[in-house]
């Protein structure tokens, strides 16, 4: 019926099991939207192995943002970081399967950006999103 | 705006007639005409003509952001680009001559529209960022100093804030804030507590651009006066929706741009009382607002050019002029009618679908907008979901996010009106929230 | 431009190459192509076919003060006014998303035009006195102390001095002028006198507006780089006749208008190197130049939003973008030959007429323009007696009051050229400048 | 042939005998045409009677501001200092006899404004002219 707001988006927006916070995260970190001042918070926890036993998304924002984040989450339980580290914008694109306009585009890529920050190695100390 | 429905904060007769006069303009002759018709003027405005992607029509309703442009003003900036594309004031050929009589002429169209002394008093700038900004860098650097006070508004946009936090911030001024009553309207109880002998400027919306209310400029031009303080009104919304008396309402200087009134981009203007302007010192520097430059320094040029400093925006100027003339021919009080009753008919019919929340003041004077929240649905998704539908909206914190964390909400979504608007275009927002709602609703 | 026409100071072969690649970009890919002509162009530029007045055709020769529109310019702008009238950046709807693609991609070919490293060295604004004005407030008002000097040229246009000049009073910086040489031509061994140690900026035409000669602006960045100093280029007459490649060129700021270049008014670039841009704080607030905003205090946006507060010149934008497109189709070479070859044919006639005095130094690279004199004849009554005859030129001092100091004269009349301009045009200024002698000359 | 600058105007402008300063002048100012920078001093000899014995007009600029400078002092020897107060714009106009465009009514109008300066009672010492 519509494209952009089908099934499995409406799942992951309004259902995630991903949602919520880990209690000691290994890694985590916050990221913005400057066009909206929508928000995520990222959780990860990581064992001896270097591979993501858990993986959360917090925040309030669009059904895309929300739902993206929640597959991404989803994609990276059981995987390596540097697996993690590797999943390239596009392959968040193709999981998403949506045909997006230029504002979308941040959106779509807001807990991608967020994963990628928690996983720089150098990541500043962890900051309150501006705007949450 | 029918007669019974005053603001709250509109009780004394004398204010409420005031302001209606000033707002109004010739509101006192009532018109016999019949009402305006919008699909009478739809033809002007080409976009409206337009399908959004095949087979799905446009219904703008993101008048607050930018209006469209109807013919006459496409027409006079291409006149300018066709006609007499030259520079204005320092040539002595024709084209030259043409483009600073057509320039000029168009200053001397607002100076009349907004019943101004004197051609002077209007300076030509890209909008009503850039004008406030212009009073900031000029009047404030020159006027204030350290614990002096910004009185402002819970509900500026950016465009009214920013720069005097910047100024805040440069010279050690204290900025303050009127807060909003409960019904969301400005609670004139709080500027009274706020406004002191220290307030050096009052700076404030005419119209909210999220609420839609108005604010009542003649309450605060008093208050400002008592105070001893400089009032500037933030006139981008109000403009375009109102009739406004610089004289009548007693401003000292008032913001505003070209683009939300059916003009250009590119232009608005700055008019600003000529005893005040005077006095202030340019901030750009350049050629035509001098009248002597050597190494060592130059001398200023006669207002309004002190501040015009390099080739102005002509050809937006000129449209400008256009949009004065063109929305000038319509009886105004009834357009002021056809937005408040477009707001009216969207509160009936949102109220009643339920899910949704009104941010917009109920049964308040409105220049024509009106903000809401839909459960479960972001608004910058419930745009898009309207976007297919050809219905155009705007979601977000519409560059006032002060006002939506004083509200405790993340972002809204803002239906806006202008003159061309009918009822059916409220009909259809009102179906295709639904459906939007649907959309979100089904599991 | 033929290759034994260089100027005097251009004695490096090197420099003289790398000038030439720079300021004419393919210049080295010689075209095989027939010469430009202007004629076949002509019919791009409604206002060439309008009559002065009834039988009387215009011969535009005052391009330095602003160019004719193109259709396909003019139909840009119109574009946006008839079909997608939005505001940019923060909408969700069609409209907002073609307007925001729109001025976006306009920057983008700005960017590309100057061979910039990133779309967000492009900074939109109303013209190149708004641009330099900005470096001014921003960088200036940052950086510059007490006893720090400014290196500027004798030639400069108001727009290059007046907002220096500003901000020497308020900073106490000293403003040194590189002089003229004797064949005015910029004078390299009085800018190597004039620079030193404080230095901070070097802020300097690329093409005087007066004299039309090219300044070689690849031997001033070698000069300021070793001084140290940040170098500004004021592009306003070099990018409508020239190639600029600012990488090529190593500046960190240029400045240029949208109207001198078959651009919309109205409209202006600052170009600046992004390490440079990335610390200078914004000089107006507004909407969209922020992140985030709290009664406390705001967030800057990244490049180049920090510096483009509140709505932009969208429609204008675009229009500068389609003219660079339209500019981009021409072998620019012949472009800058044809322009060279009207100021030689004009020098040639002038000088023969006798009474006429050229400002312009002869034999130079010269972007299009000649300044003169006649004896008896003030230039402002030429100017008048010239448009009689649809012959519009420009009388005064160009605003460039001190260079007209230094050169003893009060006043100057010129003529510009641009790419519409034919070789009659230049046969009839000669013709109409003895016409208009006869005039003062009968008793 | 010219109706600008016709044979009047141009007498004026090339063989004023009204051109030059007084030696002693009991009322002088200085008027600058900010357009083009243009300046005009004009010299006023009045008697005890309040009668302009002299005027004259130096500087340099058009034609027409010069001729017109020059008709005006001329106009005025002769008359007292109070007609020459009530000569109007409309008046110095009418002795042009040109067609007048925005721009040259600053030119036309620079020897009037001066003139209107020099008699202007609480006239601020004069200061020379900025540009000339
Ligand atoms: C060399 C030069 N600099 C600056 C300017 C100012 O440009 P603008 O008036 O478009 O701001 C001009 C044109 O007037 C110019 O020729
Ligand atoms: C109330 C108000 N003030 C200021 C502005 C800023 O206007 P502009 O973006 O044209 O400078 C707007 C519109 O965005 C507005 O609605
Ligand atoms: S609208 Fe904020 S992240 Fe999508
Ligand atoms: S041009 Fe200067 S006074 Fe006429």
């Amino acid at each position: 019926m519509d494209d952009f707001y089908r099934e499995e988006i409406l799942d992951h927006y309004f259902g995630s099991s991903q949602r919520g916070r880990l209690d000691h995260p290994s890694l985590s970190a916050d990221g913005t939207n400057p066009l909206c001042g929508d928000a995520i918070h990222i959780d990860l926890a990581v064992d001896e192995q270097g591979t993501i036993s858990a993986a959360r998304f917090d925040g309030a924002g669009c059904a895309i943002s929300q739902a993206a984040a929640s597959m991404l989450t989803e994609y990276l339980e059981g995987r390596t970081t540097d697996e993690a580290r590797a999943v390239s914008a596009e392959e968040m694109l193709k999981m998403l399967k949506i045909p997006f306009t230029p504002a979308r585009l941040k959106c779509a890529l807001l807990g991608w950006k967020t994963v990628q920050k928690a996983l720089t190695p150098k990541a500043e100390p962890d900051q309150p999103a501006a705007n949450s | 705006m029918s007669s019974g429905e005053a603001s709250p904060w509109m009780t004394d007769a004398d204010t409420d007639h005031h302001l209606k006069e000033s707002f109004m303009g010739r509101a006192g002759e009532i018109q016999p005409e019949p009402m305006f018709d919008p699909h009478s003027i739809r033809a002007d405005f080409p976009a409206l003509a337009r399908e959004v992607r095949p087979g799905v029509p446009l219904i703008y309703l993101d008048n607050a952001a930018t209006s469209l442009k109807p013919w006459p003003v496409i027409r006079a900036v291409q006149a300018y680009d066709v006609d007499f594309p030259a520079n204005v004031h320092r040539g002595l050929h024709t084209l030259s001559e043409e483009a600073t009589a057509a320039y000029e002429g168009a200053r001397g169209k607002i100076a009349r529209f907004l019943n101004a002394s004197s051609d002077s008093e209007i300076i030509f700038t890209r909008g009503t960022t850039d004008s406030i900004n212009l009073v900031a860098l000029s009047w404030g650097r020159a006027t204030l100093r350290q614990g002096d006070e910004i009185l402002l508004s819970a509900m500026e946009h950016h465009a009214n804030l920013v720069p005097w936090q910047m100024l805040a911030q440069e010279k050690g001024v204290v900025i303050r804030y009127a807060e909003l009553a409960p019904d969301r309207t400005l609670d004139l109880d709080s500027f009274d507590r706020q406004i002191n002998e220290r307030t050096k400027l009052v700076a404030i919306t005419a119209m909210s651009n999220v609420l839609g209310t108005i604010v009542p400029i003649q309450e605060i031009t008093r208050r400002a006066r008592s105070a001893g303080a400089v009032l500037l009104v933030d006139a981008a919304q109000a403009v375009p929706h109102q009739r406004i008396d610089v004289r009548a309402l007693d401003v000292d200087f008032l913001a505003f741009s070209g683009h939300k009134m059916c003009g250009p981009t590119g232009i608005g203007v700055l008019y600003g009382r000529q005893a005040l302007l005077d006095q202030m010192p340019p901030v750009i520097g350049g050629g035509d607002m001098v009248t002597h430059v050597d190494r060592a320094g130059a001398e200023w040029n006669e207002l309004p050019w002190k501040f015009e400093a390099g080739t102005p925006p002509i050809a937006q100027a000129i449209g400008l002029g256009a949009a004065v003339d063109y929305l000038s021919q319509f009886p105004w009080d009834q357009v002021v009618a056809l937005h408040h009753s477009l707001v009216r008919r969207a509160e009936a019919l949102l109220s009643a679908i339920g899910g949704i929340h009104l941010l917009t003041p109920p049964n308040q004077v409105n220049g024509g907008v009106i903000s809401f929240t839909v459960d479960r649905v972001h608004p910058h998704d419930l745009a898009q979901i309207l976007d297919r539908s050809g219905v155009a909206i705007r979601a977000g914190q519409h560059c006032a996010m002060p006002l939506h964390q004083t509200l405790g909400l993340a972002a809204t979504a803002r239906a806006s009106f202008y003159l061309y608007n009918k009822h059916e275009d409220v009909d259809v927002l009102a179906e295709m929230l639904q459906n939007a709602q649907k959309v979100f609703h089904r599991r």
